[in-house]
C-alpha cells in the first residue's frame, strides 16, 4: 500500500477523499490555494502545502506544482478526485513520467474515452448499444432520408462543428426532412462557416442512467448498479438516486454487461462511469464514460455498502477488486441533493460568501459529505458546492421522507444555497411518483412551481417586524443621549431623506 | 410600532408590540397574533405562534426582506409608518431611477452598454462572474443609462453598484 | 394511524422521535422547561408547549401536565423517549386511563420488568436462563454450602437489603466460605440493619450482551439480534456495538430465542430490550428487561436497515411487525459513542455551557445523534448528553477505523467533551481486539492510559504561546494611549500583584 | 516575546516572534519552529509545521492550560517571563495557598469542612452538583480552610470561588 497520497483536489471531495485514507491509515498530503488556508481540506490533512493565488489555472491547475509538492513530501500516489486535473491525461502521462501512480485509469483510456466519436467507435465495436446515427458528416439529401429511414424517426440534425444547440434540427417525420436539412446546414454554414451535418436518432423523454464500474489491472471488472441522474438543471446533474425508477432486474444485468465491455476495451483500471440515455421504450444507449470518482458516489456506496474511494485506492496499489459480482447487491434505496451555495429564486446565480451560521442533517439514514464548516468564507473562485446531502431508505419513499426531513433541518445562513429548491422537488408530485426525464426541472418543474401558493407569508411578515422592531429600538437607544427616556423619535429620518439607500 | 409591509402589489398595516419577555403581539390589517419570538442562530428565529413551531431564517437589507420557512422563500419590504408616509409625499423623485448592484462579490467581465444608452425593462446590461459561472444582470426598469461605476475587469463586492438606469 | 404524537422528553431522544414522525408525516408536539425554550427539540417539533421550571420534577416528569397537553393539543400518542416517565407504570396506568396510547408495553409489563425478583421469576419460569442462585436469603452456613456447591465456584454472597457493593462478598472454594458468610454478614448488619444474604453464581469476565426485540399485540415477535454494551464506566454503558464479537450464530439464536420467551411471558408491545450477562465460556443469563428505547438502539438501526421508532409508533397503533424474523440480518458493523458533556480529564465531571463552536463530522458510515447546535448552552439541570455519534463498517475494523475518523473531525469546544476518551478507546489494543468485559475501562484502560506518552507537546506548546502572545498584544493595544508605540509595558503587572489571580 | 512554560515538573523557555502574516517563529528551550497558525473557529486554530497540518484547541485560563490535539489532552502553564520572575521573587506568599473554585456550574450540595479545620492534599472539602450527579471537590494542598464563600444550596457559576485553603 501506498505511504502517502496526495490529494490534487479542494472542497468536499478533497475531504471525501482525505476520509478514505485516514481509515485506511495513509498519511494525505492536501494542497491549496492562498484562499483556501482555512479551508476543511487543510484542516483534515495530515500534511498541506501552499501552491498558489486563488484561480485554479495559477494553483489546482498547475501541473508542475503538483509534481513538486508530491515530489517533495514523498507521497507515492495523487487521488485526483473530480474536476481540476482528474480527467487530464497529460498530468496522467506526467504521473507515469515521474513514477507517481495516478489514482485513475491510464491515460489511454482517458484519451479515448475523452473523445466523442472515438469513445462512441471503440464501445461500439465492443457491443454496446449507442444512439444509431451517424457521426460523419452526410453528403446529400438521399443520403440523409435513407439513414433516417433505417434508423426510424423522429431523427435529430446536428452540425459537426456544432455546439450550444446551434444548427440542431428536429425532424418527425420524412414530410419535415427536406427544410429541416436546408436551415440546419444554413443555420450551420453562418454559425461555424461548415455546413456538414450528421444524424441521430432523437430520443423522447430521456432519463440519464449510469453504471458505476470498477476494473483492476488484473483484468477483474465488477459494476455496481446504476444511478439514475435525470434530475438536471441546464444538463447539469442535481438530484441522482440508486436504484432508478425505470430499471429492471434484466435491464441492470444487462447495463451492467455492456459497461464492463466498454471497460474492458480500454483496459480500465480504477472506477470509472458508463453513462447512458434510457428512451420511454426502455432502450439504453451510451452517451459517454467518465473516467473519474463521479460526484454522486455517495448513492451507490449506501445501497451497497462499498467504499468506493477505497477500492480505487486499492486497485491504484495493484490490489484485485475486493468484491465479486454476485456479493454486490441494492439494499434499499438512496438520494442525493448537491447543496450549493446558489439562489434559487435568482436563477441559481452563485452566492458565494461567510457561512454565518449551520446546523447539520442528522439521525438515521442521512450522511452528509460538506466542505464547510460555520465561520468559513466560500470563495468566489471554485465550485459553489457547500455538500452532498444523502438519505437512504429501506425503499424510495422512505429515502425521500428522510431527505425532506434532512433538508429542512439543514440551516446554512449568510449564503443562499439550493436547500429550499431541493425541499420543492421533494414535495413534487411527479418527483413522487418516478415519473420525470431530463427536461423535467426546466420544462414542468418551474412551471408548476409558480402556481404553488406558499402557506406562511403571515409568519413571515411576522419575524421580520420583530427583527425590524427590536432593530430599530436598539439603534433608537444608540442613538439616545445618556439617560434620556422616551418613545424613540423618528426625527431623523424626516429630515435626511437624501441618506435613503435606494433597495 | 406600525409599519407598512408590501407583498407583491398588495400593502398591510403591521403592529408590533412587546407584551413580555421575548413575547409580541403583532397585528396584521386588525388581526391580532400572539407571538414568542427567539433568535437562536445568526439570522435564524425560534418562533410559537398559537404552539406551532417554525424555524423562520430573516433576510433583510434596505427594507427588503426574503424570509425562509420550510423550503419556502416569501420576498416583501417592511418599511416603518412614519418613513413611508414621507416617501409618498417627498419620495417621488426616486421613481423611475433604479440602481443595479452585484448581487454576489465577482468580477465584472463585460458592460453591455454605455452611459447614455437607452435600455428596456430586463434588458441585460453587465455581466458578473463569480464561481466560474456568468451571471447577466438586467436593469428592472425602461429608461437612460445615468451613469457606470465599473470598469470591465475590475472585481467588486456584494451590493456594490454597478450602474445606474433613470 | 396517529393523527399527532407528542414527545414527553428533550435533547436528542426527543430529536430522534420528532424526526421518525416527520418521515411517517406525523405532527409533533414537543413540551419542554423554561431552560430549554432554544433547545433543537422544540425547534423540530410542530408545536412546542412549555411545561414548567428547569427541574425535571417540576417539568417532565409531572404526568399531570403532560396529559394536559397532550389532550389540548389533540396528541393521540405519547411517546416517551428513555429515561424520565419512559419505565414509570403509573404513567402508564394514566395514559391509559385518559385513553392516550403510550407508545411502549403495558403498565403490567413494566412493572413485572420492573422487579428484579419478579422479574426473574417470570422469565425463569419461561425458561430464560438466570444467574444460578436464590433470591430469598438463606438461613444456615450448611444450606450456604449447599447451594454454593450445586450452583459451583466462584459465587458471590448478597446483602439481600444491599445495594453499592456494601455486603457482598466474593467466595472462590470452599475453604473460603466460612469467614466470607460471617464477614458479609456482620458488614450488612452493620450497613442495612439486616444481616440475611442470598447467594449467586459469580460471573466471571462478564460481558454484556443484549437482544433488542419487537413484539405486537397480535402476537408477532421477534428479535433484532444482539448488542455488546461491555464498555462501561462505573456500571454507565458508553461504547456499543453490534454484532458482539463473542456471539456466535447459534447462541445469537439462542440468546434471540429465549428474550422472546421473556417477551412473550408479559405480552410484551412495542420495543424491548433483554440483557445479558455473557461468562468466559460463552454462558448467557438474564440480566434485566429494559422497557423502553434503548440510547444504543441506533447501532441495531445501522446493521438491520430497520427504524426501531417508526417500528414502536406503527405497533403502538396497531399495526403488525413490518418485518419477518428470517429477513433480518445483520449486515457489517456498528459502533456507538456516547458523546457527553463531561471532563475525562477530571473524573468525567460534568462540564454544561455554552457550545461556542461545533464541527459535526460526516462522510461515509458516520451517524450523528445530536441534541445541540453551536450557540446551545447545554443547561445543568439534565444529563449531559451531547450526541451520540454512530459508525457502520463493512466489518468491525472498518467501523473502527471510521469512528476513530469521525471522532477526530468532530469538533466541540466551550464545553468539555467524551471525545478525547472514545479517541483513546478506539485506539487501545484490547478494545481494537475485542479482548475486554465489563470492568475494562476501570480496571485495563485508565491504568494503561497512564502510561501512554502523548506525542505532540510541542505543538500544543507552540500553539498556547502563539495565542497568548496575540492576546498579549491586543491588550497592549488597547491599553495605549492613542498614537503610542513601542514594546508592551509590563509595569501594570508589577505594580499591582495583589490583582493577580491564583490559578 | 519570552515565555516560561511549566510542564509537569519541568520548565522551558518558549519564545514567540512573528515572521510574516499568520506566520511565527517559535523557539522551544533554543530550538526554533516555523509555525503558520490561523484561529479558524472560536478556540480552534489550525497550525502548519513543517508541512504537518494540526488541529488544535486551546482553552486557556489564567496562564494554565488544556490543549487538545487527536483526542490527547496536553495541561501545562505558560507564562510571561517578567511576570514569571516577578512572581518567583515577590510572589513566594502565594506558595501554599490554593482556592478551590466550581470547574462547572452547578449546585454547592454540601460542605464537608469547617471554616478552620485542617485538611490533607487530595481531600474532598466540598460536593457540587450538576446534571444528576455530584461531583466532590479536592483541595489541592494541605493545610487550613480559611475561608468558605458559599453556602448549601447555592447556585453557582463556572468558576465561582468556594473556599481557600491555606
Amino acid at each position: 500500500m501506498f505511504k502517502k497520497i496526495l490529494i490534487a483536489n479542494r472542497g468536499e471531495i478533497a475531504v471525501r477523499v482525505e476520509r478514505a485514507c485516514r481509515e485506511m491509515g495513509i498519511p494525505t498530503v492536501a494542497v491549496y490555494s492562498e484562499v483556501d488556508r482555512h479551508a476543511l481540506h487543510v484542516r483534515c490533512a495530515d500534511e498541506a502545502v501552499l501552491i498558489g493565488p486563488p484561480p485554479a489555472a495559477e494553483s489546482y491547475l498547475v501541473i508542475d506544482k503538483i509534481i513538486a509538492v508530491a515530489k517533495k513530501s514523498g507521497a507515492e500516489a495523487i487521488h485526483p478526485g473530480y474536476g481540476f486535473l482528474a480527467e487530464n491525461p497529460r498530468f496522467a502521462d506526467r504521473c507515469e513520467k515521474e513514477k507517481i501512480k495516478l489514482i485513475g485509469p491510464s491515460a489511454h483510456a482517458m484519451r479515448t474515452m475523452g473523445s466523442k466519436t472515438v469513445a462512441r467507435k471503440t464501445v461500439q465495436a465492443a457491443g454496446v448499444p449507442v444512439v444509431p446515427g451517424t457521426i460523419d458528416p452526410i453528403a446529400t439529401e438521399e443520403e440523409v432520408l435513407r439513414i433516417a429511414k433505417e434508423i426510424g424517426f423522429p431523427v435529430m440534425l446536428k452540425a459537426t462543428s456544432g455546439g450550444g444547440g446551434k444548427g440542431m434540427r428536429l425532424v418527425r417525420e420524412e414530410g419535415e426532412l427536406h427544410s429541416a436539412l436546408r436551415m440546419a446546414k444554413s443555420e450551420a454554414k453562418s454559425a461555424f462557416s461548415d455546413d456538414s451535418v450528421y444524424l441521430e436518432k432523437y430520443i423522447e423523454q430521456p432519463r440519464h442512467v449510469e453504471i458505476q464500474i470498477l476494473g483492476d489491472r488484473h483484468g477483474n471488472y465488477v459494476h455496481l448498479c446504476e444511478r439514475e441522474c435525470s434530475i438536471q438543471r441546464r444538463h447539469q446533474k442535481v438530484i441522482e438516486e440508486s436504484p432508478s425508477v425505470i430499471v429492471t432486474e434484466e435491464m441492470r444485468a444487462a447495463m451492467g454487461k455492456v459497461a464492463i465491455e466498454a471497460a474492458r476495451a480500454v483496459k480500465y483500471e480504477g472506477a470509472g462511469t458508463c453513462e447512458f440515455l434510457v428512451d420511454a421504450k426502455r432502450n439504453f444507449y451510451f452517451l459517454e464514460m467518465n473516467t473519474r470518482l463521479q460526484v454522486e458516489h455517495p448513492v451507490t456506496e449506501m445501497v451497497t455498502g462499498i467504499d468506493i474511494v477505497k477500492e480505487q485506492i486499492r486497485i491504484a496499489a495493484g490490489e484485485k477488486i475486493s468484491i465479486r459480482q454476485e456479493e454486490i447487491r441494492q439494499t434499499g434505496h438512496a438520494i442525493e441533493c448537491r447543496v450549493y451555495a446558489e439562489d434559487p429564486d435568482r436563477n441559481f446565480m452563485p452566492c458565494p460568501g461567510l457561512v454565518t451560521s449551520l446546523r447539520t442533517p442528522g439521525g438515521p439514514g442521512v450522511r452528509d459529505d460538506s466542505g464547510v464548516f460555520e465561520g468559513f468564507e466560500i470563495p468566489i473562485y471554485y465550485d459553489p458546492i457547500i455538500s452532498k446531502l444523502v438519505a437512504w431508505g429501506k425503499d424510495r419513499t422512505e429515502a425521500i421522507a428522510r431527505m425532506k426531513r434532512a433538508l429542512n433541518e439543514y440551516v446554512v445562513t449568510g449564503v443562499k444555497t439550493t436547500i429550499p429548491f431541493h425541499i420543492r422537488v421533494m414535495n413534487n408530485r411527479h418527483f413522487i411518483e418516478g415519473s420525470f426525464d431530463t427536461n423535467f426541472i426546466d420544462k414542468v418543474f418551474f412551471k408548476e412551481e409558480q402556481e404553488r401558493r406558499p402557506a406562511h407569508g403571515d409568519v413571515a411578515v411576522i419575524t421580520a417586524a420583530i427583527q425590524v422592531f427590536l432593530e430599530e429600538r436598539e439603534r433608537a437607544i444608540a442613538q439616545k443621549p445618556a439617560g434620556a427616556a422616551g418613545p424613540v423619535s423618528m426625527w431623523k429620518y424626516s429630515t435626511r431623506p437624501g441618506m435613503r439607500k435606494i433597495g | 410600532m406600525n409599519y407598512i409591509g408590501t407583498i407583491g402589489e398588495k400593502e398591510v398595516k403591521v403592529g408590533v408590540r412587546e407584551v413580555g419577555v421575548a413575547r409580541y403581539t403583532v397585528t396584521i390589517d386588525g388581526q391580532e397574533h400572539q407571538v414568542d419570538a427567539h433568535q437562536v442562530q445568526s439570522s435564524v428565529w425560534s418562533i410559537l405562534y398559537e404552539d406551532a413551531s417554525f424555524e423562520v431564517d430573516v433576510q433583510g437589507k434596505n427594507e427588503e426582506f426574503e424570509v425562509l420557512i420550510a423550503g419556502d422563500c416569501y420576498k416583501f419590504s417592511l418599511m416603518n409608518e412614519q418613513r413611508k408616509a414621507m416617501m409618498r409625499s417627498g419620495g417621488k423623485g426616486a421613481v423611475g431611477k433604479a440602481m443595479v448592484t452585484s448581487p454576489m462579490p465577482g468580477k465584472v467581465v463585460k458592460l453591455l452598454v454605455n452611459e447614455g444608452e437607452e435600455v428596456k425593462a430586463d434588458q441585460g446590461v453587465v455581466v458578473v462572474e463569480a464561481m466560474k459561472m456568468e451571471n447577466e444582470l438586467k436593469s428592472n426598469i425602461a429608461g437612460k443609462v445615468k451613469e457606470i461605476f465599473v470598469k470591465e475587469g475590475e472585481v467588486v463586492e456584494s451590493g456594490a453598484k454597478l450602474l445606474l438606469v433613470e
